[in-house]
């Protein structure tokens, strides 16, 4: 039988995490240019540019509730509170969109440090529970206080004007696929990090994490800062692209979809946030072509997307239990044995979850 | 240690290797989906877009589009209008279409959330490559999309919202088609003023924009010594339950009557909630909220006892309107609105028969179609703009008042009646019932929406065109 | 003070619905560690089966004995379909489950009876009584509320406190191996516990739906409000169901009475917040020190 | 009698029991002897039906058990005390004990095999209405064995009952299983750390090692023989 070679050297990404990270990013980057450029109409680009938001969003709370082990429904509210902060930057201030989102990304991360520090002693379905009623909860202020919201209304938003000939659709979905580009690296390198590792201690056993000498309160709170920072930047995001922050944009149904699309792209990676992402974006897309398909009326299909996501959630949960990445690298992983390994390969993987 | 480190170079290697791929797997797989997506639009365009013309306009086809809620909690009485105005349409291109060009009109769900409606508004523009929307519903969900559809010089036709925000001269393609909601309350406010001279006034208004401009049009006209108690509500906090505290807080301010800026779910439930108190103060309820075969269902909820039913809680209830209530069946317009609900929108009229949503997406929609006909035959969108700003005020609609649009007025009609649900007035029936209907109690009003009197508007409106009764 | 009263009372009868759908939640939580999202939206579902008997003309007590049977058996077969395979799993993908149930089941009632809002006629008058010569902001109906779930929580009480499936669902809930080497069927009790749970949240949904208007997402704020009430009186707890559902309505009717309905859910939120800082486990958690 | 033949439990890759054999003869104790992960625990829990072997069977009184579910293991009579106590402790003591005889069936039966068992623990009769959680250690554990007993079984499995309590109370917890195997004739399995004391009052012994059986023999001559108890019992 002859041996299947092994992949060149080359193909061996290097060690460093972050030159690692940033090589896939640029690769990423350049993909995506070639996707939005020239392959994609601009209609799905504007879609691609919501993937990015929404895998932002997603990704943060991947890192909460995959490798930190923290619920969270209220994920639209911290959205909210970067939309709502970019929008009166941009209504009251000439601050460059950097600076905004900055801004916005700290603002959020401040609103996360605050439910953060009461998380820290509750436990899941408690936590659940606290944060289910603050998705509810939070928006409703852009009502109450009319003034500074302006209501239902809401504050229109500065898209950036892009430079010389660009189209401004083209030119946002840029930002938002950089911006995203750039939290994924930063999300994988802090993985990668002593903190990383001091999310997953606390996740796995806050006892024991104690013990080894991890603040575990501080790194919980961490993790949620964290975690609301990212969406702080895709509310802002999703300010941009909805042209507008109104209390309507945040409604208990968003907190719901970006967690159920997280764990459905896969709780605790990066990759999974994107899954997720193209999951929450499409489904509603394909539902309305195949109802088209099916002749059915306008009035009875309107529900056909939500009744596809829903059940394309239970299906995933039940049959690919770690979501769809998770079934990916499943099947990626039978293959990688099958393909790259020599048969003796099984034998050591088999002695290694053995010892474990 | 240092051996623990060479143990793991090789498995770290495998690892990055096995990522990597899976990165390379991901985008290809990414782009595999995204082009599958793109292949559909890129060919239809390129099929309806005649060279060098109007986009959405081929000799023989208008694409028009529009985001309504079709899902979602302001779903309700909302997702029947856009099929109303189908129906419309249907109609007109039974009959030859617009100049040749039959109309297809494209409505997505937006579930009145505005980021959604950003994103259903771009696929029409860029997908489905409209002419202009029609009939889009709802303030804030319009609101998102104004600057973009303006941006590109779309017409943004007939809001389904009586914001005076849609007269901005900011932004010259868009434009509403109701009354602004100040005009209603300005009109509701003088009769208040003239009938109910020195009783507590309440408000219950909706926590929003519609709400807040009916309130502004009620203060120009009633004292606001008369004004005892203000209470609103968000829209969503209806589904925790009724109004149950600010009907409280109203009848514990002693209000005689209550005005009420609502949507018809929130009319009904703050009417069961006064019940709920044995309260039963005189309504005056803009029109928004006040359509009986709307509201009527769901007060079916104030049960047994006293003999109470919707149509008698309904009783004497004040309410205004800009197109004559279903309930006149003798008017031509309400027979010949009927007619074409039930001949070009069968499952629509079979389910919700003619009532105030389905009326006001026909009057919309055939409002519309005048505009199409007024552009002439060379469509263009700047000429849309053109023709109701030169010819609106004199398109025939089933509108008490005409039209008011101009080159600066981008809001259809400055006037309303006032009406009262009476029980000797004719019932209105339609699939889920028989309802109250209302009888004239005051002249036809008009007034502008900011400050300036309200008078009394003398002209009758003209009946259905000949073309619209025979053929319909 | 008269409308101190009737917002009280307002509170009251808001409270005694979030408490039987606490109960729901607090049943399934104790048999299953999970919390069901879906109950809501089953109790819709089961309440849009007892509208379309109405609408049949079938008498309200049959149409409200129907849903509550109906429910039961929703209760079965969600719970052997869809909750039984994942037992054992990571505990986050049963929830999920739940959720997306709650998003079909709603999508399935949209389609079924459309999105316009429709009106549930009560079993009693809506209208308020009397006492002396001024008039309360409290019907036959939200006696009704109050009573029949004060019915639920005791027959609760008494099939848990007295009756051997309690004992066994007692035992399987707290220690599922254990009772099983005692003999206990507990995959059996377990979808009992369904059954119960489903039970008591199809009563929420007909005790609701009069109130308000009836459509596909009309149990929303219920779920929501329920699992607040759920967690301020302790996950385990049904005792703590009833109170924290009491505690709950009247913290929201207050807020929304006196602060205005927009921060109704923010004053559950503040609620919620003393409470659990008080008690990170609810105001009935037993033992704090128990694995979850 | 309770005998295991050529037992085999697989964990995922993990060989946990490997080829087991053993015969517990009724009236006796017999008690498995073992280091931490030797795989006692497992061997209780496969008589049990809590864990499936992969090859091997299990017979109880000639029946054959491997495959059947724990309930109908519990119904051919055995009752199994799993290590940690198992007592519920969000029942009351009395809760606890009915649940142990709910498989009596008759409500008349439940009553009096839980009068007998409080007799035979007086201090469980005391506390019979308290919460379980408000039972010292060794109150605990004699609610578990009085739990199991509540089921009238033919055999006891004992997963480390002495685990953490006081060596007086340790004697006296030892003293009654030996009342309880004569003058019950119970077969009474003992899987314990605690070899010194598990011999002293056990008539046979295995010991196990990795998931092989390394010893089988009187529990006597297995206390005589120097060599095995340096080995495998530490002591």
């Amino acid at each position: 039988m002859p041996k299947i070679p092994r992949p060149p050297k080359w193909f061996h990404l290097p060690r460093q995490p972050l030159v690692r990270h940033l090589i896939l990013a640029i690769v990423a980057a350049g993909g995506f240019y070639l996707l939005t450029n020239d392959i994609l109409s601009t209609y799905n680009t504007v879609l691609v540019g919501e993937i990015a938001f929404y895998a932002i969003a997603l990704g943060g709370l991947s890192i909460l509730t995959g490798a930190n082990g923290q619920i969270s429904f209220g994920h639209g509210a911290l959205m909210a509170v970067g939309a709502y902060t970019a929008a009166l930057l941009m209504v009251h201030t000439h601050f460059n969109l950097v600076l905004e989102l900055l801004i916005a990304i700290g603002a959020a991360a401040i609103a996360g440090v605050i439910v953060g520090i009461p998380a820290t002693r509750l436990k899941g379905p408690y936590l659940a529970g606290m944060t289910l009623i603050l998705a509810v909860g939070l928006p409703l202020l852009g009502n109450q206080y009319g003034s500074v919201f302006n209501g239902d209304q809401g504050l229109v938003t500065t898209p950036p004007s892009p430079p010389g000939s660009v189209n401004p659709e083209l030119w946002l979905t840029w930002i938002e696929i950089l911006g995203a580009l750039v939290i994924m690296v930063l999300l994988a390198n802090l993985m990668k990090s002593r903190f990383g590792r001091m999310f997953r201690a606390v996740r796995d056993d806050e006892v024991a994490a104690s013990l080894a000498g991890i603040h575990v309160a501080r790194t919980k709170v961490i993790a949620f800062a964290v975690s609301a920072g990212c969406a702080g930047l895709a509310g802002a995001f999703l300010a941009l692209s909805s042209g507008v922050v109104s209390s309507g944009e945040f409604p208990l149904s968003l907190s719901i979809e970006i967690l159920a699309g997280m764990v459905l792209g896969g709780a605790g990676t990066l990759v999974g946030a994107w899954w997720g992402g193209i999951a929450l974006v499409f489904f509603p897309q394909w539902a309305s072509s195949i109802s088209k398909a099916a002749g059915l009326g306008t009035g009875g299909n309107a529900y056909l997307g939500t009744i596809i996501f829903g059940a394309v959630l239970v299906l995933v949960m039940m049959l690919a239990p770690s979501g769809i990445q998770g079934g990916f690298r499943r099947v990626g992983s039978f293959a990688d044995r099958r393909l790259f390994r020599p048969r003796g390969g099984d034998v050591t993987k088999s002695l290694q979850t053995g010892s474990e | 240690m240092k051996q623990a480190t060479d143990i793991t170079v090789p498995s770290q290697q495998r690892r990055a290797k096995r990522r990597s791929l899976k990165a390379v797997v991901a985008v290809a797989a990414i782009s595999l989906i995204a082009a599958a997506c793109s292949s559909s639009p890129s060919s239809s365009s390129s099929t309806t877009a005649a060279p060098a013309s109007t986009p959405g306009v081929t000799s023989s086809s208008i694409t028009l589009g529009a985001t309504v809620p079709l899902t979602g909690p302001a779903a309700s009485g909302y997702d029947e209008i856009a099929p109303a105005m189908n129906a419309v349409f249907a109609w007109k291109n039974a009959h030859g279409g617009v100049y040749g060009r039959k109309i297809n009109y494209i409505y997505y769900d937006d579930a009145y959330n505005p980021a959604s409606t950003a994103t259903q508004t771009r696929k029409l523009v860029l997908q489905d490559n409209i002419f202009a929307t029609v009939g889009s519903l709802g303030t804030p969900t319009q609101t998102a999309v104004q600057g973009y559809l303006n941006s590109l010089k779309i017409p943004q036709m007939f809001i389904e919202s009586g914001c005076n925000c849609w007269s901005d001269p900011k932004y010259p393609y868009s434009s509403g088609w109701e009354p602004p909601y100040s005009v209603e309350g300005k009109i509701l406010g003088y009769y208040i003023k003239n009938h109910f001279a020195g009783k507590k006034i309440g408000y219950f208004t909706q926590n929003d924009e519609f709400g807040q401009d009916v309130v502004k049009g009620l203060d120009m006209e009633i004292p606001s010594s008369d004004v005892v108690s203000r209470q609103t509500y968000d829209p969503t906090s209806l589904l925790s339950g009724p109004p149950a505290n600010q009907m409280a807080a109203l009848k514990a301010a002693g209000a005689q009557v209550v005005v009420f800026a609502t949507i018809p779910a929130a009319t009904s439930l703050a009417i069961g909630a006064a019940e709920g108190l044995n309260w039963s103060p005189q309504y005056v309820v803009d029109s928004v909220g006040a359509d009986s075969p709307t509201v009527g269902p769901l007060l079916s909820i104030i049960g047994k006892g006293k003999g109470l039913t919707a149509n008698t809680a309904l009783n004497g209830t004040i309410f205004d309107d800009y197109i004559p209530p279903e309930a006149e069946t003798s008017n031509a317009w309400v027979q010949v609105e009927a007619k074409l609900l039930k001949d070009y929108a069968p499952a629509t009229y079979n389910k919700y028969g003619l009532d105030g949503n389905t009326e006001y997406g026909i009057a919309l929609a055939y409002t519309f179609v005048q505009a199409l006909e007024a552009a002439g035959p060379h469509l263009t969108r700047q000429g849309l703009l053109d023709a109701i700003a030169r010819d609106g005020k004199n398109f025939i609609t089933p509108g008490l008042v005409p039209l008011s649009y101009s080159s600066t007025v981008h809001f259809g009609y400055e006037g309303a009646q006032v009406f009262q649900y009476e029980a000797s007035a004719p019932q209105i029936t339609v699939p889920s019932g028989s309802w109250i209907g209302g009888k004239a109690v005051s002249p036809v009003y008009t007034t502008s929406p900011g400050a300036g009197p309200v008078n009394v508007y003398s002209g009758t409106p003209p009946p259905p065109p000949a073309s619209l009764v025979n053929s319909a | 003070m008269n409308f101190f009263i009737n917002v009280t009372l307002n509170g009251i009868s808001s409270g005694m619905i979030f408490a039987a759908m606490a109960l729901a939640l607090v049943l399934i939580y104790r048999a299953t560690r999970i919390v069901n999202f879906a109950q809501g939206a089953m109790g819709m579902f089961t309440s849009f089966v007892a509208y379309s008997l109405l609408q049949q003309k079938v008498g309200y007590w049959e149409a409200f004995a129907a849903a509550l049977a109906i429910g039961m058996v929703l209760g079965v077969v969600v719970e052997r379909i869809f909750i039984r395979p994942l037992h054992g799993k990571a505990e986050l993908n049963p929830v999920i489950v739940t959720i997306g149930l709650l998003i079909v089941f709603e999508g399935i009632a949209g389609t079924i009876w459309g999105s316009t809002n429709r009106g549930f006629s009560p079993p009693f008058s809506q209208t308020g009584l009397r006492v002396g010569r001024t008039s309360i902001a409290f019907s036959h109906f939200d006696l009704f509320i109050v009573a029949s779930v004060i019915i639920l929580m005791a027959v609760m009480l008494v099939l848990f406190r007295f009756t051997r499936a309690g004992l066994r669902m007692r035992a399987a809930a707290f220690a599922p191996e254990t009772a099983r080497l005692l003999g206990v069927r507990v995959g059996r009790v377990l979808t009992l516990g369904w059954a119960l749970a489903a039970v008591a949240g199809s009563l929420a949904g007909l005790l609701v739906a009069p109130t308000t208007a009836f459509g596909p997402l009309y149990m929303d704020f219920y779920l929501v409000y329920g699992f607040t009430a759920a967690v301020v009186g302790g996950l385990d707890s049904p005792v703590g169901a009833l109170v924290g559902g009491l505690i709950t309505g009247l913290g929201v009717s207050y807020v929304g009475g006196y602060l205005g309905s927009s921060l109704e859910p923010l004053g559950a939120l503040a609620l919620l917040m003393v409470v659990l800082m008080a008690r990170p486990e609810g105001i009935f958690a037993r033992t704090a020190a128990r694995r979850v | 009698m309770l005998e295991v033949e050529g037992v085999s439990v697989q964990y995922g890759a993990v060989r946990a029991l490997e080829d087991v054999s053993l015969t517990a003869e009724v009236g006796a104790i017999t008690t498995i002897l073992g280091a931490n992960g030797a795989g006692k625990t497992t061997l209780l829990r496969a008589m049990s039906g809590l864990v499936h072997p992969r090859r091997g069977t299990i017979r109880f009184d000639g029946r054959v058990l491997t495959g059947r579910s724990v309930e109908q293991v519990v119904r051919a009579g055995i009752a199994h005390v799993p290590e940690g106590r198992g007592v519920i402790e969000e029942l009351t003591v009395e809760e606890n004990l009915r649940l142990g005889s709910l498989i009596l069936g008759s409500r008349s039966a439940q009553k009096a095999v839980i009068a007998e068992v409080l007799e035979l623990f007086p201090p469980l009769r005391d506390a019979r209405n308290r919460y379980a959680s408000s039972l010292s250690g060794g109150e605990r554990q004699m609610l578990a064995i009085a739990r199991a007993l509540a089921s009238r079984p033919k055999a006891l499995l004992l997963d480390e009952p002495s685990l953490g309590l006081a060596p007086i109370v340790t004697a006296r917890l030892m003293a009654v299983l030996r009342e309880l195997s004569r003058s019950a004739s119970l077969t009474i399995i003992l899987v314990e750390q605690n070899a010194r004391s598990a011999l002293s009052i056990a008539q046979s012994a295995v010991v196990l090692n990795l998931g092989r059986v390394v010893a089988a023999d009187t529990a006597s001559s297995l206390a005589a023989d120097t060599n095995l108890r340096h080995h495998y019992l530490g002591f």
